[in-house]
């Protein structure tokens, strides 16, 4: 019941639309990159200072030049271009990155994201994301619906210290599809053999449910 | 043409002092000065202030100076993959101040562009903005947020001439040109050295004038972080 | 990758209406979008207001857009060299508004980096400084300026690719870069348009993500104004 | 009586130390260039884009593409670097070009400069002179004493619209060689044949004599 993690990346690869330039987040969000349908062509940003990432080489091109913001040994494409911190973050803060998608451990419904910190443990620092969140025109939010506990991670408020503020436009989670509305969360989609009221009990911010709610196409 | 080149490590970092602040290039393991670094261990200056996107692992790059307790504190943005970081930072021994990234990397710039503060909207609303100047143009918040500067700046470059001309190769780019900016004293190492005259003018990515001593660099580990790799 | 490539100035133009802001890259007539200036010329759109760092000559440049009352206003560090400029000035049917360089240089690097304001010590205690806030920064005063943005921009590059890569040769280069940055669409015209992968990306000025549109240009004059030489 | 503008360029060329980045203005700076002595290694800075100017081509290098901020062609050198005006005026702002020589049409006692723009008279622009002005670390006046109607051009305040504060560190007239302190006009040399009383006449400004006035030695 619910999706997986490929599944959730298969889904949010279809708000990949051609000709987008698309920054990926660690995690569930890199997965995406393995769903982009034929045909649509989007460059993919790590803002560690690359445009056009291409796929892991092979072991014979491994260069330790060359790695995305996970620190992997990544390759390039033909289009490629590389340059500095300072001109990447220029290119995310100066909003020509179309989309970005990421993870978190709490969104609330007024689109508010906390996903860098928890109080009490180790804190390793914010890296990208704050200014990711500050200034992408769209951005989805790839996460589990529920912690490990069973509480809901999409909020009145969030409880965690904050990433960003009202920036979140758009979430996937393991059981539901939703947008972020001035209302709340509204939904938009359910994961095969979920139902609304699964949906709403996982969920502690303000669900919007309208109509008929279909199920995920994947 | 002005000539730059020193010797060696030694001589690249002779002026180098106790409590003095430090701006080292590099994303994760990519592009750091490794032949600094082990100048900086031999020389075992301390209570240094590190800037420095990450803070290497537990046995590599500035991981090497936080085992030798020569770092009092690191500003960066993301700090994870290091145990004794960890350790010296709960203990109390070691302070670290959290930047994010792109607001990191625009203080470096405008310290070396003679800028001492400008208006970013990464962090408003969180813990980052707290105790600084927030302000509205066109209907969106900005924190004003000022310039770094370094006493010494230590970068690595692929390629490098006598007149201090620069180019990195791939990501290795990262940080280095801004903190080769933003350094009193910019040291910069460079895998192949070569005669001014030999970089095409064009295809310069750090201009000799930020850069006060050169040196060709040895025994380049270059080690990986995440080895992924294909199957052909 | 993504395809900028466009088949000619005008299918590179099409939406460039009345009063809108245009950003035209060059120093004098150096690095100039020679083709978009003449599309500029045949499309007749009026009202302009034009962000370029110099105004042209009488007859090149954007001293064409002048001569034919295309422009409103101009922004720009320097407008010597233009008679017809200086007419339309004094009679009050053209504005100017004149920024010190490195000022404009910056404000437009902030248009298309997403800082909305800055401070720089250039104008301070000058008309530069009348209105404007200003604030003092470790004992020296300086001035908050404001990002510039443009509805287009029209750049020239040395080599382009399909993917909107841009390299620029020698100080054809200058104010360039940054306005590429700063147009909501930028149409780059370049001498040489290649497929993508055939430049180093690791030697891309302008990277492609702020190319909306791309053209290899044609009969590129490249009037030199002033032509001075040595005797071998 | 008094020094051409050549003796002008050539007594600044003294005060150009080995090593040093220097930007030079439009008219006599410009000149200072061919006067640099033997074993003085400096690199020229361009305020449109390039570190390293060489001198003009010969006709078959003259290229379109390489021109100075005067718009003049020119060359590169072995060790040139070409880059943006951002770049550029990063370079200036942030203090790393050694030595900036320009022109003026006034200079006040404070060390304020007007070169800009005359009321009445068509403005053409300050181009890069406010951002050197303001950021240089030391400013050499090469200039006039006197205007073509005999009024100084060292004054008490400056008349004209100004063109920075408290900025110039060193005058070079065809009659002097000043310093400004923070009690006026120091003089240091004399042009030959002058004497300091007519130094005195031609300043309108506190001119300080201490001493003997040696002569300008070019």
């Amino acid at each position: 019941m619910g999706l997986d993690k490929n599944q959730i990346a298969k889904r949010i690869a279809k708000e990949v639309k051609n000709g987008m330039y698309v920054n990926l987040g660690i995690g569930i969000p890199t997965l995406v990159a393995n769903y982009i349908p034929e045909g649509v062509e989007v460059v993919l940003q790590s803002e560690n200072g690359l445009l056009g990432m291409g796929p892991f080489p092979t072991e014979d091109k491994v260069d330790a030049d060359l790695i995305n913001a996970g620190k992997q040994t990544i390759t390039t494409l033909p289009g490629s271009s590389i340059f500095s911190s300072a001109e990447s973050f220029g290119m995310i803060r100066g909003e020509h990155v179309d989309l970005t998608i990421l993870g978190a451990m709490e969104v609330s419904e007024q689109g508010d994201i906390a996903n860098w910190k928890i109080p009490g443990k180790m804190v390793k620092g914010m890296g990208g994301a704050m200014d990711l969140v500050a200034s992408a025109k769209n951005i989805i939010v790839a996460m589990q619906h529920t912690a490990r506990d069973g509480s809901s991670k999409l909020l009145k408020e969030c409880t965690l210290p904050i990433t960003g503020l009202k920036c979140i436009k758009k979430i996937v989670t393991d059981l539901a599809v939703l947008e972020v509305t001035e209302d709340g969360f509204k939904l938009l989609e359910r994961a095969p053999g979920v139902t609304v009221e699964d949906i709403q009990k996982a969920t502690e911010g303000r669900l919007i449910v309208e109509g008929d709610i279909p199920e995920v196409q994947i | 043409m002005i000539n730059k080149t020193v010797k060696n490590a030694q001589e690249a970092l002779q002026g180098v002092q106790d409590s003095m602040t430090l701006m080292l290039g590099g994303f994760g393991l990519c592009g750091i000065p490794e032949n600094s670094i082990q100048e900086l261990l031999r020389l075992g200056v301390k209570d240094l202030t590190c800037i420095s996107n990450n803070a290497g692992v537990d046995d590599f790059g500035i991981g090497l100076l936080l085992q030798k307790r020569q770092v009092r504190k690191m500003i960066s943005s993301y700090v994870g993959e290091n145990a004794e970081f960890e350790r010296q930072l709960l203990s109390g021994e070691l302070e670290v101040e959290l930047i994010p990234q792109g607001t990191l990397a625009e203080r470096i710039r405008a310290g070396g562009a003679g800028i001492p503060a400008f208006f970013t909207p990464a962090g408003y609303g969180t813990e980052v903005g707290e105790g600084k100047e927030s302000r509205e143009f066109n209907g969106k918040r900005y924190l004003m947020e000022e310039w770094l500067k370094a006493d010494f700046s230590f970068v690595k470059a692929w390629k490098g001439d006598t007149a201090g001309n620069l180019i990195f190769k791939g990501t290795a780019r990262n940080f280095n040109p801004m903190m080769a900016a933003a350094g009193k004293i910019t040291v910069a190492e460079v895998e192949e050295l070569v005669p001014a005259g030999e970089l095409d003018p064009n295809m310069i990515h750090t201009p000799g004038i930020y850069v006060q001593r050169i040196f060709q660099g040895e025994k380049y580990e270059k080690r990986i972080e995440q080895r992924t790799v294909r199957t052909a």
